[in-house]
C-alpha cells in the first residue's frame, strides 16, 4: 500500500511492503519501530538516531517528534485521489463553524437576514470569554443550525450563509 | 491540589468540593472529605457560596481557603465565610473589596504615591462617557471591568471605530464573570513589561507593593501588578488580593511556601521572618500548559488525554491535576499543568525549562506546548528582550518547526502507522462483514 | 535518564546503550541516539567493556559517562575509554584502582590520618585466615569483598558457627558482581550511623573526606563513606568513585548540579566555585522506591506497572524511568524511581516527604513503599533517632496499618469490586461456553 | 452474592445485593463508588470520606487506602468454604519454592538425599545476591523440579522434601 504523506510542509512518498519493510520514495529505510502506546507513541530507531513519536491529535494529525510538534498527514493512494477531486470549491457559500467547543449564548440575526461583513451573528462562551462570529462577507443567512443556550462542540455548523450583491 | 498538599504538609485536614463533571478529578481523590455541590456551570457549584458556606460549616472546617479562581477574590465570599464564624484564608472581604474595584485601587495607589496609567477614576456612566473619556485620554486604550481581573471583561481598544463592539462584549462579559458590568478605560501602554510583585517582594517596585499593602491593611498573600515601559518608568496597574497563578516562582527563588505560610496567617501566627530575611536563590520560569491550541490562535480545546508524560529531574516542579484518562471539558478555566524550571541563573533556569518541555507529552488534545518550546528557543527571549506586545510579535512563527531528515522520516512511518491503525477500527466498527474482514487484511499487510 | 537529562539542558548530544529486554525504556526514547548492545544479561551487555567503547567510537562520542551503576566504578572501563581516545566522565583508572580495592583504600586513609576500624589492611588469603582474623579482632565482624561496594558480596558475621557460609556466599557473589572473589575483614560497629560525604562536603568530617581525596589525587564527584559510633566517633568505611545514588540530595541543599558539574570538568573546565562557596540550604530526604517487596523481608519483585502516579508540587523532586505499562525483570537493580523532599528544615522536608509518597501510586508489583510510609511516620526516625541496626528494629511494624472504620468500608467495597472483576475475566477465558455465560452473570449480579 | 473479606485483620461480610446496594455486617452502607482506573483504582465516597483505593497486586491482594498498604481477601461463600477444607495440613512434606524469581544458580543435593536442618539445598541468584534455600528440617529430597541454570518465577516449586527423623 502506498501512502502520500506531508510531514512539517515536506511531501514524502511511504510504501508499506508486503514484507512489512518501508520504502521512502522509492527506498528503503532501516528504521526499526516499537510501539510504546497502543496507536499512539512509537520509539524509531534510524541508524542509531533515536526518535520518539507521539500522535498528539487524529484530526488534523499533529505530532510530536523529539519534543518538537509538527503537523502531518498520511492518504492512501484512494483516498489521496478523492481529496484531490473534492478541492473545488463551492463558491460564495460559507458554513459558519464554531471555532472550538463551548455555549452559544447569543444569536443576532434569523433565516433570511442579510448581513453586512464584519456584522455579529452569534456570540459564543467558551471558558468565561465571549468571543463574536462574524459574518465573513455581505451575505444572506441561508440556515442556522442550533439556537442560543446550546452547547455546541469544535467544528460544528452554526450556520450557513450565502454571498449576496 | 495545591491547597490540599499544603494542608497535608501541615497535618491539616483538607476538604474539598466538587461540581458533576469533577467526580473524578485529582482534588477529590485527594482530599480527606469531598462534597459535591451541583452541576458543571460554575453558577450553580463553584461560585454558589451559600452551598460552599453550607458544606463548610457541615464538614466542620476550621477555615476555608479560596484557592486561585472562582470566588478567590469575591469580597462577599470572604464576609459570608467569616459571617459563619469561620476563617477565612486571605485577606477580608472590605480589604478586597478596596483593591478590588480597580478604579477604587487605582485611587489607593494614586494617594499612596505610587504612579497610574491615565484614566478614570471612577466607573463610567454610560459608552457615551467611555467615547469622550477615550477621546480625552487619547488611543488606544484600554477598556476594563472594574470589578474584573484575570484578562477577562477587557480589551485593547485601537481607535473610536472599535469602542463599540468593545463596550458591548467587556460589559457582557463583566457581567457574566463578575456580576458587575461597570467598566473603565485607561491610557494603553505600549511595549510595556508585565511585572508582578508577590507581596513578599523587595527593590524600588517593592516598595510601591508595600506602600500598597500598607494602604490597603493587607493580610495574607497577593500581588501587586505594575506595568513598566520601555523606559523603565513604571505605573500600578492592579492587585490581586489572592495567591496568584505564578506563585510558584516566588516559592523556588525564596524557597518558602507561600500556602504554609497563608493558612499560618489565617491561624493568627505572626510571619516567621521580615522582609529583610528573604533572600533570593537563583531564577525560575513557569509555564502554563493550557488546553488551548496554540497554532489556531489559542483557541479553547477538549479532548481526552491518551498519552502523558509529566517532567521531572533537577530543578523541574510540576503542579498538575492530570492524570491518563482524565476528560478535559470547557466548562473551566483551561490551565492542564504548571511546568516550573528553576536554575542558578536565568540561563540554566532555561535551559532546563527547555529540557522539561523537550519531556513533556499531553497527547489527546491541542495545548500550548508549541507556543511554549518556541518562545524557549526565541532569541529575543531568551535575551530577555520581552515586552506585552511579545507574543503577537513572535507568535506563530514564521518558519515552520525545523525537523531534521532522520526526524521526518520517522514522523512519516509513525504517520502511516497511526492512518493504517485508524483505518483498522473505523472499518471493524462497520455492520458489514466483508468490509470489515477486507479492511483488518489490509491494515494487517 | 539523569545524564541523558543534563545533556540536554548542556546543550550535549546524548547516546545512550540498551539491553534487549530496555528496548522500550525511557532512556532510549529520550537519547538523541541509542544503540544495542546484547542480551539482558548484563555480561553480555552492560558490563561488556569491548562492545560499549566500540559504540562510543561509532557514535563518533567526545564523552563516556558511567552512570552510577555496573561500571561506573571499574578502573578497566576508566582505561578502556581513554585507551580510546575519549574522555571518561568520572575518576581516572589510576584513581579508581587506588580507592575500588577497599584493603588499599583503608591503608590510604590510615596513612592520611583518618581513622579506620579495625581488621585486615590486604585481602584474606583463605577461610583459615578469616577465621583467625576475625577471632583477633573479635566478633561480630563484617566479612567484605575487595573490590566491592554497594553492599553486594558483604554479610555480618555475629559468631564463628557462622563464617563458613558467610565467606562461601560472599566470595561467591564477589566473583559474580567483580570479577574478584576476595575477601576482607573489619570490626562491625554496631549502633553506628553510615554518613556519606559527597565529595563538596564541609565540616569535621568534610575535613577528612577532602583529605583522602587529595590523597588520592581525586578528580569528579565520589563519596567518601563514614561510620559514626554512638558517642560520635568516626572511622573510614570506603570511597564510591562515582556519582552517588543519592547525590539529589547534595544538589537541593546546595543548589548544584553535580552531573552537570561532572561534565564540565571533564570538559576541562575549571570548578566555578571553591569550598567556601558553597552555601548549604535547609534539609532533603530521598526515598529509594524499588521493586522489592517490604512485606517480605524485601526479596525482589517483578510485574508490570498497572498505575502510576508519581508524586509533584512543591520541594519535591522525583527520578524515574517508570511509566505506565513498563514491565520491571529481575534482571537488574530493583530501583524503580527517586523522590526527595526538600524543606527549609527537616521538619519540612519530612512533612513534604509523607505528602509525597501518600501521593505516589506503583500498582502491580510489590515495591518499598510501605517501608517508606512506615518510617517517615515512626517516632524514633522523627526524631533523629537512627543507626545501622535501625530497619532490623523498626521493620516489619509490630501492628499492621492503621486504618479507620471509613477506610476499612472503602476498602472492602474495592475487594470485593475487584474479586468480582477477576472472576469475569478468569471465566470469560474458559473454553466451555456455558461456564463462561454463567461467570459473567453472576460477576454482573 | 455475600463475600467474606479481610482487610487489614478485620474481617466484614459484604452483600452485594441485586440492585447494585452493598450491605457491611448486614447494614446498608451509603457508599458512592467511582471507578478511576478499570479494575484497579476506585474512589469511594463515604457520607463525605473521600477514599481512593487502588489494587496494587491481586495475589495476594493488596490495596492502596489513601496512601496506605493493607493486605485484604474477598472470597464468595462457595470460595470461602473450600478454603475452609483445605487448610487441613499435609504433614511432615515441604514443597521449597522460589521466594522470588530469579536464576538458579546452583543445586547443592540430588534426589533420594538426606539432609540436616539448616543445610543448604539450593542457591538461587536475584538481582545479584546469591540466597542460599536451606532445609527446614532434617528431611529427605522426594523430587527435585528445577536444574541449576533455570530461570523461575517467585512462588515456583523447586523441590518436595519429606521430614524424616
Amino acid at each position: 500500500m502506498i501512502y502520500e504523506v506531508s510531514v512539517g510542509g515536506r511531501r514524502l512518498q511511504v510504501d508499506v511492503a508486503a514484507d512489512g519493510r518501508f520504502l521512502i520514495d522509492g527506498a528503503v529505510v532501516a528504521a526499526e519501530i516499537a510501539e510504546i502506546a497502543r496507536g499512539r507513541q512509537w520509539s524509531v530507531r534510524i541508524g542509531g538516531r533515536s526518535h520518539e513519536v507521539t500522535v498528539l491529535t487524529h484530526d488534523p494529525l499533529r505530532l510530536l517528534v523529539d519534543g518538537r510538534e509538527a503537523e502531518a498527514s498520511a492518504l492512501d493512494e484512494r483516498a489521496a485521489a478523492s481529496a484531490r477531486g473534492a478541492s473545488a470549491a463551492r463558491g460564495g457559500r460559507h458554513e459558519l463553524r464554531a471555532p472550538m467547543p463551548g455555549l452559544l449564548k447569543a444569536v443576532h440575526v434569523t433565516e433570511g437576514d442579510v448581513v453586512e461583513r464584519g456584522a455579529p451573528i452569534m456570540t459564543l462562551e467558551a471558558m468565561k470569554m465571549e468571543n463574536e462570529l462574524l459574518a465573513p462577507a455581505r451575505s444572506r443567512v441561508v440556515r442556522l443550525a442550533v439556537s442560543a443556550g446550546t452547547k455546541v462542540e469544535g467544528g460544528a455548523v452554526l450556520a450557513v450563509l450565502e454571498e449576496s450583491e | 491540589m495545591r491547597v490540599i498538599r499544603a494542608c497535608h504538609e501541615l497535618g491539616i485536614r483538607a476538604v474539598a468540593v466538587y461540581s458533576d463533571v469533577d467526580r473524578g478529578a485529582l482534588h477529590v481523590r485527594l482530599a480527606d472529605e469531598a462534597y459535591p455541590i451541583g452541576p458543571a456551570a460554575p453558577r450553580e457549584s463553584y461560585l454558589a457560596i451559600g452551598k460552599l458556606v453550607e458544606v463548610a460549616r457541615r464538614a466542620r472546617c476550621d477555615a476555608v481557603h479560596p484557592g486561585y479562581g472562582f470566588l478567590s477574590e469575591n469580597a462577599d465570599f470572604a464576609d459570608a465565610v467569616r459571617g459563619a464564624g469561620l476563617v477565612f484564608v486571605g485577606p477580608p472581604g472590605e480589604v478586597q473589596r478596596r483593591l478590588g474595584d480597580k478604579t477604587q485601587a487605582r485611587r489607593l495607589a494614586r494617594d499612596a504615591g505610587v504612579p497610574i496609567a491615565d484614566g478614570t477614576l471612577a466607573p463610567l456612566r454610560d459608552l457615551a462617557e467611555a467615547r469622550s473619556e477615550s477621546k480625552r485620554i487619547g488611543y488606544p486604550v484600554m477598556l476594563k471591568a472594574a470589578a474584573g481581573g484575570g484578562g477577562k471583561g477587557m480589551r485593547a481598544v485601537a481607535s473610536a471605530a472599535e469602542l463599540d463592539a468593545a463596550w458591548r462584549l467587556s460589559s457582557g462579559e463583566a457581567a457574566g464573570a463578575f456580576g458587575s458590568e461597570a467598566l473603565f478605560v485607561e491610557k494603553l501602554i505600549e511595549h510595556a513589561r508585565h511585572v508582578e510583585m508577590q507581596i513578599l517582594a523587595d527593590g524600588s517596585l517593592g516598595d510601591a507593593a508595600l506602600r500598597i499593602a500598607r494602604a490597603a491593611g493587607y493580610v495574607s498573600a497577593g500581588t501587586v501588578e505594575f506595568l513598566v515601559d520601555e523606559r523603565g518608568g513604571f505605573s500600578f496597574l492592579e492587585v490581586n488580593t489572592r495567591l496568584q497563578v505564578e506563585h510558584p516562582v516566588t516559592e523556588l527563588v525564596t524557597g518558602l511556601d507561600l500556602v504554609a505560610l497563608q493558612l499560618r496567617i489565617a491561624a493568627g501566627e505572626p510571619l516567621p521572618f521580615a522582609q529583610s530575611d528573604v533572600r533570593r536563590r537563583g531564577a525560575a520560569i513557569e509555564m502554563r500548559v493550557t488546553a488551548e491550541d496554540a497554532r489556531r490562535g489559542f483557541v479553547p480545546a477538549t479532548g481526552r488525554i491518551a498519552v502523558l508524560r509529566e517532567p521531572a529531574g533537577p530543578g523541574v516542579r510540576v503542579d498538575s491535576g492530570l492524570f491518563d484518562g482524565l476528560v478535559v471539558t470547557s466548562d473551566y478555566d483551561p490551565l492542564l499543568m504548571k511546568v516550573i524550571a528553576h536554575g542558578v541563573d536565568r540561563t540554566e533556569a532555561l535551559a532546563r525549562a527547555r529540557r522539561a518541555v523537550r519531556e513533556t507529552i499531553v497527547a489527546g488534545l491541542p495545548t500550548s506546548l508549541a507556543f511554549h518550546a518556541h518562545v524557549l528557543d526565541e532569541p529575543d527571549f531568551v535575551a530577555g528582550r520581552y515586552d506585552t506586545a511579545y507574543v503577537a510579535m513572535h507568535w506563530p512563527p514564521r518558519a515552520p518547526v525545523e525537523l531534521d531528515d532522520s526526524q521526518i522520516t520517522a514522523a512519516a512511518l509513525v504517520a502511516v502507522l497511526a492512518a493504517r491503525g485508524r483505518a483498522t477500527r473505523r472499518l471493524v466498527a462497520s455492520p458489514d462483514g466483508a468490509w470489515s474482514r477486507a479492511g483488518r487484511e489490509e491494515a494487517l499487510r
